[in-house]
C-alpha cells in the first residue's frame, strides 16, 4: 500500500487555513490571549512537521561536524578504560589520602546534571507547568545519557572491574552477600534504579512520538523500525486514558526518585565521618545542585538548538527565561548551603571540622573552591536581570560557567577533604593524569554521540504534547473548534 | 502501513515472554548447577602415574590414613608419601608387580612421582588439617569415603559455602577424637538414632572443647 | 449485525477536537460499545464523552511498589542478618534505617515497570498489526484529525445506520475499514 | 554420573603458585638446570640427603615454575612429594635457627625462620644474653638481599665467566705459590670482623705467609671508641655502655640511637631506663650535642646544636666543670682539657645560636653554651655513678679521649661504661695500601667483601690503585664497581647461606648457621681464607667447627647447643678495671686540631652514615630505599642537609608547597676542589652553616633498585677529613630537582594527637593525657548494641596493642619488619612521591616549635582496630568486616577496590595496590605513561599469553620473579592490584598460635592462648619494647596492665571509634635549671594555645570547648 502515502505538506492542512500564509491560523479574540507556550500561532500539524522534520530532514552539515568529534572523544573514553582496566587504578590521580579522585567527582557532575531532566519531566509535569512539553524529551535523554556516562565512573574506578558484580545480590558458592550498610550499595540501587526508570518514562513519551514518525515514515526500514517501537499505538483514546494515567504514576515516582538519587548520592559523603563530608545538609544541598547543573546543561544544550533547528517558537524565549529562574534559585539555594556548612563547621566547636574549611578557603586548593564560589554563587545572580535572561549568547556562557562551577563543586568536597583530614601526617595533595583528563573528555564524546544520534532519529521534542498544550487542542477553546459560550 | 508487519506478529509478545521466561530459567539452572563448584570440582578424577587404590589399603588392608599421610596432624598440609615411604613394604610385598614399576624408578632415581592433585583450594584459603582431626573433624566430612575409592575423586566441593556449614554449625560434624580415620565409623547403624546421637555427643563436644563457630573472615583469610 | 467478516469498522474523520467530541458524545449516548476515538494527542474530556471510567493501571504501580519494598527489606534482613551475619563497624546486623534506602528504591523500581508495564498491558500494546493502521487516512490520526471508529462486531452496528449516525456528528469523511 | 575427564597430559613443569611450590621438590628439570647452572655443584646432587642440600633443591626448584596448561577442564596441578624423607621434616611447618648477622665489629644474635628450606624472615634472639629479641632495621632487612636478583651469580676472570672450581683452584694455587717466597706481594683487603674464626685465619695466614699483607678499610667505621680507650686506659681495652643505669646520658655528637654501632642494644638499654609505670617512677635524661638532628638528638631531653668540629669545645666545657669537682682524674688532664677552650670560637658559635627574627620566642643569652655546659655538668656531677658520656664515631680522637675522661671522673666505669678487652687489628688502612699499588708492590690483592671502588676515599683513586695490582681477586656480594677486569670476581655468599662465627658487642661468641645452600653457589670470605692458608679441610663448616674448637675447647655436644642456641653460653666479655693514662691523654688532647667556625662561605660538612643504605650496602634493597629516613622521611636518594637559617644565607630556600611536587633546588657542593651536585633539603634543627651528607647513594654500578638513587658522596670525602671537613662551599645551579617524602605536613596544629608532658607535669598531673581529649558529648545508651559486646562473652580472646611514645625512638625497625613478615610490596620513587606507598605500619613525625630549633616527636600509626570501625560499615561488599576477637580484618580476596574505606579512615592507614606492584617490575612503575599489558612484551612473550600462561608472575623478567617470590611469607597473602590492605595484627600470628593451641588443646577446652605467646612483627623487632600486644580481655596480661595505666589515650578519641590500639603518653624530662629548659613540650604548648589546657585541674572539657580553628601551618615553611 505504498499510496497510502499521506502527503501532509499538502492535503492535510486544514481548509480553513489559507494556503499563503502557509502554516498560520487566524488569531483567537484579544481577550483570549495568553502567554503561548507555542509563538507564531502554529497549527497542530506544523507541530507535527516541525519536530519530526528535524529527524527527517536532510543531515545538517553541523551535525557532522559535531558528530566525528563526538565519536572520536567516545573512542578516547574507551581506549583510556581499555588501559585503565589492564594496567590498575593507578593510571589515574588518586593516592594516599585522597583515594577518590576525578572519577567520583565526573560520576556526582553527571548525575547531577541528568537531574534537570527528569526534574523537568516529572516535578514540573505534576506541579502543572506547562511549558515543560517543549523541552521535557531532550531534557530526558540528556538525563539517560548523563546517566549512562555517570554510571561508568563508579563501575570503572573500582580496583578490580571484573569483580564489579559483586556489588549485586546474586547468589554464589561463597554463601556471602553485599553489605547493605554501606552508602554504595545504596548508590547501586540508586542509581541503577534511577537510570531504568528514566529510561521507562522517555520511552512511554516516546511511544506516541514513534506513532507520529511511523505514520510518517517514507522508507520501509524506518517504517519497520518506528513501527516496532511505537509498539501499533493508535491514538485510541482508551489507550490515551491508560496512558495519561501511567505517566502520572511515572512522573509521581520520579519526583521522590529524582530527590532520593542525589540525597543518596551525597550521603557516600555524608555518612562517612570525614570533616567537610559528615554534614547533615548533604542532600537537600546536593539536589538542589544537582537540578541547578541540570538545568544548566539544558540550556547549554538548548539554546543553540533551538536555533540550529529552527525551533525557536516552540522553544521560546519565555521557555528559556523561566529555566533561568530555576538557575537563579537553585544557585542561590546552593549559596546559602555554602555559607551555612561554613556556619557549622565554626559553630560545631569541632576544630577538625573548622580546620576542614578554613582550609578550602585559603589552603592548597583554594583556587578550586574560589572558582566553585565564583562561578555557582555570583553568576547564577545575574539572572535577576531580564536583559541577561533573554540575551541567548549570554544565558549560553553563564550556563556553561555553571557547568564548570558544579563539577568544582564536586571536586572541593571529593578532594579538598580528603587531602586534610585528622592526622596532619597524612595529608596530601592530589593531582589528576592525563588519563584522568581524556577519560573525563571522552565521556562528553560519549554524551553527545547519543545526543547527537537521538536528534536525528527521535522527536527531540514531545510532539504529543506540544500539541495538547496549543490552544487549538482545546476542545473547549474556539480554535479547538468550540462554539460561542463553550461547551460542557 | 500494517503490512510491514503480519497478523502474526500481534502474537509475538506473548512469544517473546515466553521464549524469555524458558530461556532465562534455563540459563540461571544451567550456571546455578554448571558453574559452581559441586559440578566443577566434584567427580574430578584424574588419571594418576600409580594405579594405587585407596581401597585396597585403607579398606582391605587396613591402614590407617596417618600411616602415609603423616605431617597430617601436625601441619596445615597432610603430605602425599615420598616413595620411600612405599617401598617400606614394597620391598617386600609385590616387590616386582609392573604397576609398582614408577614407584621403584621413584625410589631408586630420587625423582618424585607426579601425582595429580585433587583436592586444591585457592592460594588465600589458609585451611590447615591440623586444627581439624585434632579436634574432632574427620577426613570424610571434605574426602568423602575415600577408603572405598579405587581412584580418588573429589567427593565434596570444597567451595566456602561448603566450609561454612560445618563452621555454622560443628556439632553436626564432630566425632570422638579416635575415629577421625575411621572413614565408616557411625554413631549407629540406625540412622535416626545416629542422628539424634550426633547432635547429643556434638554438641557436648563444642561445649567441652570449646569450639567455636567460626565465620569470621580470619579464619580462613589472612 | 450483517457485516461483512473483512470490514474491521467504520472511520469518521474530524477536523477539530470539539467536532470529535460531540460526536463521541453522540456515539455513546446511542449505546455503542466497540467504538473508539482516535486522537492525535490525548483530548481533555474525551473520555468522558467517551464515558470511561477511571484508568485501572494504578493498581499495577501499586503493587509493584509494595513487592518492591517488602522484597527489599525481606532481602536485605535475610542476607545481613540471617544467613550471614558478620560484624560490620559495631552496627546492627539489621537496620530497617539502614535498608531503607535500597528498599526506596526497589519501592520505585517495580512502582515504575508496574505503572508502565500495566499500561501496556491494558491497552494490550504491543500489536503491531492493526486493521486501522492499514488505511491510508488514518496515519493522520498522529498528525492532526479525529477519527470516530465503530467496529463492526459491536451488536449495534449497521453499516447504514452507523453511517448515518456518523454524517449526522458532523463528518466530512466517513470511510469503512477493511479488516 | 560424573565421567572421567579426558587425560590431561602431564604438564612439562609442577605447580605454578609459589605457595604450593614448596610442593615441588625434583623434577628432571631440574636436574638438567642444575646442570647448566651449576656445573661443577651438579656432583653434589647426588649426596645423601642432608637438610642443607635438599633446602637447596627445594629453592632451586622453586626457579622451575612454570607453565599451566590448557584444555582440560581445569588446569591439572601435579604434587611432587620427597622421593626420600629429609629426617625431622613436616612439610608445611615454619622452623626457626638460630644464627646471627655479622656487623663490621659485633653481629645481631638471631632467629631465622624458615618455610619449607628458605628463610622468610628474622628475629633477635631472645635467649642471648645481650638481647631481647629486637633488631635494628638494617638486620630486618637484610633477609631482601638474600633474594636480591642482582647479587653475584658467577664467578669470573676477567669478566669470563668461569666454574666455581676453577676459581676456587685458582686459590689453592695461589696459597701454595705465596708459601714460596712467604707471601711477598699479596695483599689482603678486608672489612672489618669479630668473627674468631677471621682472625684464626688472619693468624694461620700471617704465620704461613709472613710476607703477605693485611689492610682493612670501613667507610664509616667505629673503631675509634676501641682506640680512644685503648689510650685512655693504657691497655687493649673498648667501652660497653649500660644505658639504662646511667640517669644521665650526654651524648657528644654520638647517635647511639641511630648510626652508631649495636643502636638495637643502645636502644634497648636507654629505653629501658627511661620506662614509667606510674607516676611515682623516674626516668634517665639525655643530653645531646650535635649538629645534625639525628635520632638521639630527637630523643633528647636537651640538645644543643652546634657545628660537629665544635662538639670538642662542649666536651671541654663539661669536662672542665666536672674535674674541677671530682678528684678522680689527674690534675694535668684538667689542664690540658682546659687548654682545648676556645672562648673566642664558643662566643662566636652562640653567636650563631641568636635568633635572628625578631618574632623568635627562642630563648637565648650572651652566655648560653657555657651556662648550657655548666648546668649539664652539673647535673652529671649530681648523679655520679649513674652517668655516661658518649662520643660518636664521627667525632675525632680527642673528644672520645674527653669523652672517657669524663667518664672516669664521673665514677662511671664499671658501673654504665664497662671495659672489655678487645686487641688492636693488625692491619694497615686503605691508604697505605693505595701507596703500596701505586708503587706496583703488590701481585695480588685479595679484597674480601666491601665496595672500595665505591667507597674508597675520593683522594685515593682507588678505581685506579686497584689497577695496579697485577692480580685481584675480590669477593663480592654483586658485580659492581669494585668487580675487577684485571683479576677474578667470586660471589659472595649471603650470611645466611654462610657458615661462621661471630661476637655480640658484649663478647658473646655467636654462631652463624646457613639455612639455605648458597642460590648462586657463593662462597664465604672463610673459604677463601682457608683455601689460600692451604688449610686442608676449607670448607667454611670446618674451619669454624676448628675455630670452635680451639676457642672453647668445647666438643660435638657443646657444638650442638652452640649452634641451637645460636650463642656460646657465659662467653661474654669480663668488664676490666683501668685507671687513666695522663701522658697519652695529654698528648692525645694537645694535638687536637682547632674549632673552625663555619660561616655561609666556609661550611662545614659532616659525612653520615645513612639510616637506610649504611655505608651503600643496603644501597639495592628495596626496602631500605623505600623506607622513609626516620627524620627526613625522604625515600629513594639522599639530600644535602643544611638548615633553615643556612638555606636562607644561600639562597637555597625551599617552598615546600605541599602539593605533590617537592621541587627543591639542586645544589652543588665543593670541598677541596672536588665536587658534587645533589639535592637540598631544609633539616628542622641542624646546625647553621653545616652540611649533611648522608654516604651510600649514587653508585655508579648497583642493581635494578639502586641504581639512579641519590648522590654519591664519597666523592667529596677524603682522607684528610673522612666524617667532618670545613671550607666548603655549596651553591645552587639552578637547576630543581623533586624529592619524594612520605610525609610532607610537619607540623602537629596543635592537635593532640601525640601527647606530651614533662616528667614533672606527669608527676603532678598523671592524668594529662586524658585530660587532652576532646569534650565528650553526653553519652547516650548507643541506640543499637554493639554486635561485638555480644561476641566478646563468647569469644576467647580480645586482642589488642599499646604503644609507649616513650619509649618509641623512630627507629624504624619495626617498619622492615612489617614489610618483610607481610609480603608489603615496595613501590619505587615515582609512586611514593604519588603518596602511594604501601607500609602498613609508619612512623609519623612532627615537628614542633621554630624550626631552627624544634622538637621532634614520632609514632607509630597501623591500623587502629577500631570495634566501631569506621571503614567497615562502607564497604559494599564485606571485605573488611570484624572478627570475633575484635580485629578488624581484612579480606583481599573479597576486596573488590572502591578505596571507600580508606577515605574513611580517620587514621588513614590503609594501602592500596594501585598496580600489580608484586608482579611489575620498578621500571615499569615509572609513570605518567605505563606500559600496558595489551601493548607490551615481556621476555619476547606478549603480556596476555604471559599472564594467561602464569598469572603470578606478571611482567617481571622471569628470574626476577622466581627469586623475589622466595621472600614472601606463605602465611600471607601476596596481594594483586586493585586490593585493599592494612595491618592486621599479624593475623597469621595469631591465627598460628591458636591452631598450635587448639592442636595441643586436642579433646579438651584448653584454648585459650597465654599471654606472650603471640608478639607481631613490629613489637618482636622493637628493641625498645615499646609495642606490646596481648589479649586486653585478660586483665593480667602484659597489655592490660600497660593499658590500665595513667598515660594511656587513644588517637582521636572523640570520634568514639574505640580503637584497640592505644598509646602511652610521652614523657620528657628536662631540667629545670638548664638555659633552653621547657616548662612543658612544644607540642603540648602549641596544643595550650589552641585552646586546650590539660594541667588545670578544673575540669579540661570546659576548657577545650573554647578550642579555636587552627589554621596556621608550624614549621613547614
Amino acid at each position: 500500500m505504498a499510496d497510502a502515502l499521506v502527503d501532509f505538506k499538502t492535503e492535510t492542512r486544514p481548509a480553513s487555513v489559507p494556503v499563503g500564509s502557509a502554516l498560520q491560523i487566524k488569531a483567537p479574540p484579544a481577550e483570549l490571549q495568553r502567554e503561548p507556550l507555542v509563538t507564531n500561532q502554529r497549527s497542530i500539524g506544523w507541530i507535527s512537521d516541525a519536530i519530526a522534520g528535524v529527524a527527517e530532514g536532510k543531515t545538517p552539515t553541523w551535525w557532522w561536524i559535531a558528530f566525528v568529534p563526538s565519536v572520536v572523544l567516545m573512542t578516547t573514553c574507551f581506549t583510556m578504560i581499555a588501559y585503565l582496566m589492564s594496567v590498575g587504578v593507578g593510571v589515574w590521580g588518586p593516592g594516599h589520602p585522597v583515594m577518590w579522585g576525578w572519577a567520583i567527582i565526573n560520576f556526582v557532575w553527571w548525575i547531577g546534571i541528568g537531574h534537570a531532566g527528569t526534574l523537568i519531566s516529572a516535578i514540573l509535569f505534576l506541579l502543572r507547568q506547562r511549558w515543560r512539553t517543549s523541552i521535557n524529551r531532550a531534557a530526558e535523554a540528556m538525563t539517560i545519557f548523563a546517566v549512562m556516562c555517570a554510571g561508568i565512573f563508579p563501575l570503572i574506578h573500582i580496583g578490580r572491574i571484573w569483580l564489579g558484580w559483586w556489588l549485586f545480590p546474586i547468589p554464589n558458592s561463597n554463601g556471602i552477600w553485599p553489605q547493605f550498610r554501606s552508602p554504595l550499595m545504596w548508590d547501586v540501587f540508586a542509581v541503577s534504579t534511577y537510570f531504568t526508570v528514566s529510561l521507562l518514562f522517555w520511552f512511554m513519551g516516546l511511544i506516541p512520538d514513534l506513532a507520529v514518525m511511523r505514520d510518517r515514515a517514507k522508507t520501509k526500514i524506518r517504517k519497520f523500525a518506528y513501527g516496532l517501537f511505537s509498539l501499533g499505538w493508535t491514538g485510541s483514546n482508551r489507550h490515551w486514558s491508560n496512558y495519561e494515567k501511567a505517566y502520572l504514576i511515572l512522573a509521581g515516582l520520579s519526583t521522590p526518585l529524582v530527590l532520593s538519587v542525589h540525597s543518596i548520592v551525597s550521603m557516600d559523603f555524608s555518612v562517612s565521618q570525614l570533616p567537610g563530608w559528615h554534614t547533615t545538609i548533604f542532600p537537600p544541598y546536593f539536589v538542589a545542585g544537582a537540578v541547578f547543573s541540570g538545568f544548566g546543561m539544558v540550556l547549554t544544550l538548548l539554546v543553540p538548538l533551538r536555533k540550529l533547528l529552527k525551533l525557536e517558537d516552540i522553544i521560546t524565549v519565555r521557555h528559556v527565561e523561566l529555566m533561568c529562574k530555576v538557575t537563579l534559585a537553585t544557585g542561590s539555594i546552593v549559596g546559602y548551603a555554602y555559607a551555612m556548612e561554613f556556619f557549622i563547621a565554626w559553630y560545631s566547636g569541632n576544630p577538625y571540622e573548622r580546620y576542614a574549611f578554613i582550609n578550602r578557603a585559603v589552603g592548597p586548593y583554594a583556587w578550586g573552591y574560589w572558582i566553585m564560589i565564583g562561578c555557582n554563587v555570583i553568576t547564577p545572580q545575574l539572572f535577576w536581570f531580564k536583559k541577561v535572561r533573554t540575551n541567548m549568547l549570554l544565558v549560553f556562557i553563564l550556563s556553561i560557567f555553571v557547568n564548570i562551577g558544579m563539577w568544582f563543586e564536586r571536586f572541593v568536597i571529593v578532594v579538598i577533604s580528603l587531602h586534610r583530614d585528622f592526622l596532619p601526617a597524612n595529608w596530601g595533595y592530589f593531582r589528576p593524569t592525563w588519563v584522568d583528563i581524556l577519560t573525563y573528555l571522552g565521556t562528553f564524546g560519549l554524551f553527545f554521540t547519543f545526543f547527537l544520534l537521538f536528534l536525528r532519529f527521535v522527536p527531540i521534542i514531545a510532539i504529543a504534547e506540544v500539541k495538547g498544550v496549543t490552544p487549538q487542542a482545546d476542545p473547549h477553546h474556539p480554535l479547538g473548534g468550540a462554539k460561542e459560550g463553550g461547551h460542557h | 502501513m500494517s503490512d510491514i508487519f503480519p497478523k502474526w506478529t500481534n502474537r509475538l509478545p506473548l512469544m517473546i515472554i515466553t521464549g524469555v521466561l524458558l530461556v532465562g530459567t534455563g540459563v540461571t539452572a544451567g550456571v546455578w548447577y554448571y558453574f559452581t563448584n559441586k559440578y566443577t570440582n566434584v567427580g574430578y578424577m584424574p588419571v594418576q602415574p600409580v594405579a594405587f587404590s585407596h581401597a585396597i589399603h585403607a579398606d582391605q588392608l587396613g591402614m590407617d590414613c596417618r600411616y602415609c599421610h603423616n605431617a597430617v596432624e601436625k601441619s596445615w598440609y597432610s603430605n602425599i608419601p615420598a616413595s620411600s615411604l612405599c617401598m617400606n613394604c614394597h620391598n617386600q610385598v609385590l616387590k616386582d608387580d609392573p604397576k609398582l614399576a614408577v614407584v621403584r624408578e621413584s625410589f631408586q632415581s630420587g625423582q618424585p612421582i607426579p601425582w595429580v592433585q585433587i583436592h586444591k583450594l585457592p592460594d588465600y584459603v589458609y585451611f590447615n588439617h591440623s586444627v581439624h582431626v585434632n579436634r574432632g573433624v574427620s577426613c570424610v566430612e571434605c574426602h568423602g569415603q575415600i577408603n572405598k575409592m579405587d581412584e580418588v575423586a573429589q567427593a565434596k566441593p570444597l567451595s566456602m559455602s561448603f566450609c561454612l556449614d560445618c563452621h555454622r554449625d560443628p556439632a553436626a560434624h564432630l566425632r570422638p577424637p579416635d575415629k577421625i580415620t575411621d572413614l565408616d565409623w557411625k554413631w549407629s547403624e540406625n540412622p535416626k538414632e545416629a542422628a539424634i546421637k550426633q547432635r547429643v555427643e556434638g554438641t557436648k563436644f563444642v561445649h567441652d572443647w570449646k569450639v567455636e563457630s567460626l565465620q569470621n573472615c580470619s579464619t580462613c583469610h589472612r | 449485525m450483517a457485516a461483512t467478516p473483512n470490514i474491521y469498522g467504520i472511520l469518521a474523520e474530524f477536523e477539530t477536537p470539539a467536532d470529535a467530541m460531540h460526536a463521541a458524545e453522540k456515539v455513546r449516548d446511542t449505546g455503542f460499545r466497540k467504538w473508539d476515538v482516535f486522537t492525535p494527542y490525548p483530548v481533555h474530556g474525551m473520555d468522558k464523552a467517551m464515558g470511561l471510567k477511571n484508568s485501572k493501571v494504578g493498581w499495577f504501580s501499586f503493587i509493584g511498589g509494595v513487592t518492591g519494598y517488602t522484597s527489599g527489606m525481606v532481602m536485605i534482613w535475610w542476607m545481613n542478618a540471617v544467613d550471614y551475619p558478620i560484624p560490620i563497624g559495631g552496627k546492627p546486623m539489621f537496620s530497617p534505617f539502614g535498608a531503607f534506602p535500597p528498599c526506596y528504591e526497589l519501592t520505585i523500581l517495580l512502582g515504575a515497570f508496574g505503572a508502565l508495564f500495566g499500561m501496556l498491558f491494558m491497552n494490550r500494546l504491543p500489536r503491531l498489526h492493526h486493521p486501522l493502521l492499514k488505511h491510508r487516512r488514518f496515519a493522520l490520526a498522529t498528525h492532526d484529525r479525529y477519527f470516530i471508529v465503530i467496529e463492526t462486531t459491536d451488536p449495534k452496528y449497521s453499516e447504514n445506520e452507523t453511517r448515518k449516525l456518523l454524517e449526522s456528528v458532523g463528518s466530512k469523511r466517513i470511510e469503512l475499514v477493511e479488516e | 554420573m560424573k565421567t572421567i575427564p579426558p587425560p590431561c597430559p602431564i604438564p612439562e613443569t609442577g605447580p605454578k603458585y609459589w605457595r604450593s611450590l614448596d610442593q615441588l621438590a625434583e623434577t628432571p628439570e631440574f636436574q638438567q638446570w642444575a646442570q647448566r647452572e651449576f656445573p661443577a655443584g651438579a656432583s653434589e646432587l647426588t649426596d645423601p640427603l642432608t637438610r642443607r642440600n635438599f633446602v637447596k633443591i627445594m629453592s632451586a626448584s622453586f626457579l622451575l615454575a612454570g607453565f599451566g596448561l590448557t584444555g582440560c577442564r581445569r588446569p591439572v596441578e601435579n604434587i611432587y612429594p620427597f622421593s626420600k624423607m629429609p629426617e625431622g621434616y613436616v612439610h608445611g611447618v615454619a622452623k626457626f635457627f638460630a644464627t646471627s648477622m655479622p656487623t663490621r665489629n659485633s653481629a645481631v644474635p638471631l632467629l631465622a625462620k624458615s618455610n619449607d628450606g628458605r628463610p622468610t624472615k628474622l628475629e633477635g634472639n631472645p635467649h642471648h644474653p645481650d638481647s631481647n629479641g629486637g633488631t635494628d632495621r638494617y638486620t630486618q632487612a637484610s633477609i631482601l638481599d638474600l633474594y636480591d636478583p642482582d647479587r653475584a651469580t658467577r664467578f669470573t676472570q676477567n669478566g669470563n665467566n668461569v666454574a666455581s672450581d676453577t676459581a676456587m683452584g685458582f686459590l689453592t694455587e695461589l696459597g701454595s705459590k705465596a708459601k714460596a717466597n712467604g707471601g711477598q706481594g699479596l695483599c689482603f683487603l678486608a672489612e672489618q670482623s669479630s668473627s674468631p674464626s677471621r682472625a684464626r685465619l688472619e693468624q694461620v695466614i700471617a704465620e704461613k705467609l709472613p710476607q703477605a699483607k693485611w689492610f682493612v678499610y670501613e667507610p664509616v667505621d667505629f673503631d675509634i671508641q676501641r682506640q680512644a680507650a685503648s689510650l685512655v686506659f693504657g691497655q687493649p681495652v673498648a667501652p660497653y655502655y649500660k644505658l639504662d643505669d646511667a640517669r644521665v646520658i650526654v651524648s657528644l655528637d654520638s647517635d647511639f640511637i641511630g648510626s652508631e654501632e649495636n643502636a638495637y642494644v643502645n636502644i634497648r638499654r636507654f629505653t629501658k631506663g627511661r620506662k614509667l609505670s606510674s607516676n611515682k617512677d623516674s626516668m634517665s635524661r639525655l643530653y645531646a650535642v650535635e649538629a645534625l638532628l639525628t635520632l638521639t638528638g630527637a630523643n633528647a631531653d636537651h640538645r644543643l646544636r652546634i657545628p660537629s668540629n665544635a662538639v670538642i669545645q662542649i666536651a671541654a666545657l663539661l669536662a672542665r666543670e666536672v674535674l674541677r669537682q671530682s678528684g678522680k682524674v689527674d690534675g694535668a688532664v684538667a689542664v690540658a682539657i682546659a687548654g682545648l677552650i676556645d672562648e673566642k670560637a664558643i662566643k662566636a658559635l652562640n653567636e650563631q645560636l641568636k635568633p635572628r627574627d625578631v618574632k623568635s620566642s627562642r630563648a637565648w643569652s650572651a652566655d648560653w653554651i657555657n651556662k648550657w655546659a655548666a648546668e649539664c655538668a652539673a647535673d652529671l656531677l649530681n648523679n655520679t655513678n649513674r652517668s655516661v658520656v658518649l662520643a660518636g664515631h664521627r667525632q675525632p680522637l680527642a673528644v672520645h679521649v674527653i669523652a672517657q675522661t669524663l667518664n672516669v671522673a664521673l665514677g662511671s666505669i664499671g658501673n654504665t661504661v664497662l671495659l672489655h678487652a678487645a686487641p688492636a687489628p693488625k692491619a694497615g688502612n686503605i691508604a697505605e695500601l693505595a701507596q703500596a699499588l701505586n708503587g706496583s708492590a703488590v701481585d695480588t690483592l685479595v679484597i674480601l667483601g666491601g665496595n672500595p671502588v665505591y667507597n674508597a676515599p675520593a683522594n685515593l683513586d682507588w678505581a685506579k690503585a686497584q689497577g695496579m695490582a697485577k692480580t685481584v681477586v675480590r669477593l663480592g656480594y654483586s658485580e659492581d664497581e669494585s668487580s675487577p677486569t684485571n683479576g677474578w670476581n667470586l660471589p659472595m655468599a649471603h650470611y645466611l647461606e654462610s657458615w661462621g662465627d661471630a661476637r655480640t658487642s658484649d663478647g658473646t661468641m655467636v654462631s652463624i648457621q646457613p639455612l639455605i645452600e648458597p642460590l648462586f653457589g657463593g662462597v664465604t670470605e672463610l673459604e677463601v681464607l682457608a683455601r689460600i692458608a692451604g688449610i686442608e679441610k676449607a670448607g667454611a663448616y670446618d674451619v669454624v667447627r676448628e675455630t670452635f674448637r680451639s676457642v672453647t675447647g668445647g666438643g660435638e655436644e657443646a657444638w650442638k647447643s652452640f649452634l641451637h642456641d645460636g650463642f656460646l653460653a657465659n662467653s661474654a666479655a669480663k668488664s676490666m678495671s683501668a685507671r687513666v693514662d695522663t701522658a697519652a691523654v695529654s698528648q692525645a688532647l694537645a694535638s687536637a686540631a682547632p674549632v673552625v667556625v663555619p660561616d655561609k662561605d666556609k661550611l662545614e660538612v659532616v659525612f653520615h652514615r645513612d639510616y637506610r643504605t649504611d655505608d651503600g650496602r643496603f644501597n639495592n634493597n628495596g626496602w631500605m630505599q623505600e623506607l622513609p629516613d626516620p627524620i627526613t622521611k625522604m625515600t629513594w636518594e639522599n639530600v644535602i642537609l643544611i638548615s633553615a637559617q643556612t638555606a636562607k644565607d644561600l639562597g637555597l630556600e625551599i617552598k615546600n608547597r605541599e602539593d605533590n611536587q617537592l621541587k627543591v633546588p639542586w645544589a652543588k657542593i665543593e670541598l677541596d676542589g672536588r665536587s658534587v651536585e645533589g639535592p637540598v633539603w631544609v633539616q628542622p634543627g641542624q646546625a647553621d652553616n653545616v652540611v649533611g651528607l648522608a654516604l651510600g647513594y649514587g653508585r655508579k654500578q648497583t642493581g635494578r633498585v639502586g641504581i639512579n638513587s641519590g648522590y654519591d658522596a664519597y666523592a667529596v670525602r677524603t682522607t684528610k677529613a673522612t666524617h667532618i671537613a670545613t671550607g666548603a662551599k655549596l651553591a645552587a645551579t639552578g637547576k630543581l630537582h623533586q624529592l619524594s617524602t612520605t610525609q610532607d605536613h610537619w607540623g602537629m596544629e596543635g592537635r593532640p594527637i601525640i601527647r606530651e608532658a614533662t616528667l614533672k607535669e606527669f608527676q603532678e598531673h598523671p592524668n594529662f593525657a586524658g585530660e587532652m581529649s576532646m569534650e565528650k558529648p553526653p553519652v547516650f545508651e548507643s541506640l543499637y548494641p554493639n554486635p561485638i559486646d555480644k561476641l566478646k562473652e563468647k569469644a576467647h580472646h580480645q586482642w589488642g596493642m599499646s604503644i609507649d611514645l616513650s619509649s618509641c625512638v623512630g627507629c624504624s625497625s619495626c617498619m622492615i619488619a612489617c614489610q618483610s613478615e607481610n609480603n608489603v610490596p615496595i613501590v619505587g620513587k615515582y609512586q611514593v612521591a604519588n603518596n602511594r606507598e604501601m607500609h602498613w605500619l609508619r612512623i609519623d613525625r612532627y615537628y614542633t616549635g621554630e624550626i631552627e630549633d624544634p622538637q621532634m616527636v614520632t609514632q607509630p600509626m597501623l591500623c587502629q582496630h577500631c570495634e566501631a570501625a569506621p571503614c567497615e560499615n562502607v564497604c559494599p561488599v564485606n571485605a573488611t568486616s570484624h572478627d570475633q576477637e575484635g580485629l578488624n580484618v581484612m579480606t583481599y580476596n573479597r576486596c573488590v577496590g572502591t578505596r571507600y574505606c580508606s577515605n574513611n579512615c580517620p587514621y588513614k592507614v590503609r594501602r592500596f595496590n594501585f598496580f600489580d606492584y608484586n608482579r611489575r617490575p620498578l621500571e615499569q612503575l615509572q609513570g605518567p605513561v605505563y606500559t600496558t599489558p595489551i601493548l607490551h612484551k615481556t621476555e619476547g612473550e606478549w603480556d596476555l599469553l604471559r599472564w594467561w600462561k602464569d598469572p603470578d608472575r606478571g611482567t617481571r623478567p622471569t628470574e626476577e620473579w622466581e627469586l623475589l617470590k622466595l621472600v614472601k611469607n606463605p602465611d600471607v597473602t601476596v596481594r594483586m592490584r586493585g586490593v585493599m590492605e592494612k595491618c592486621s595484627f599479624c593475623v597469621q600470628r595469631i591465627e598460628g598460635a591458636k591452631i598450635t593451641q587448639k592442636v595441643k588443646a586436642g579433646a579438651s577446652g584448653d584454648v585459650v592462648v597465654p599471654d606472650g605467646t603471640i608478639k607481631t612483627a613490629c613489637q618482636q623487632a622493637c628493641p625498645a619494647e615499646a609495642i606490646v600486644f596481648g589479649n586486653v580481655a585478660d586483665p593480667n596480661s602484659a597489655v592490660s596492665k600497660l593499658k590500665a595505666q595513667q598515660r594511656d589515650y587513644s588517637v582521636l578519641e572523640f570520634l568514639n571509634t574505640k580503637p584497640r590500639t592505644t598509646y602511652l603518653a610521652k614523657v620528657r624530662n628536662p631540667n629545670p635549671s638548664m638555659p633552653d629548659a621547657y616548662e612543658m613540650p612544644l607540642s603540648t604548648k602549641e596544643f595550650k594555645e589552641h585552646g586546650g589546657n590539660p594541667f588545670e585541674e578544673v575540669g579540661g572539657h570546659e576548657a577545650h570547648s573554647e578550642t579555636s580553628p587552627t589554621g596556621s601551618k608550624k614549621g613547614a615553611e
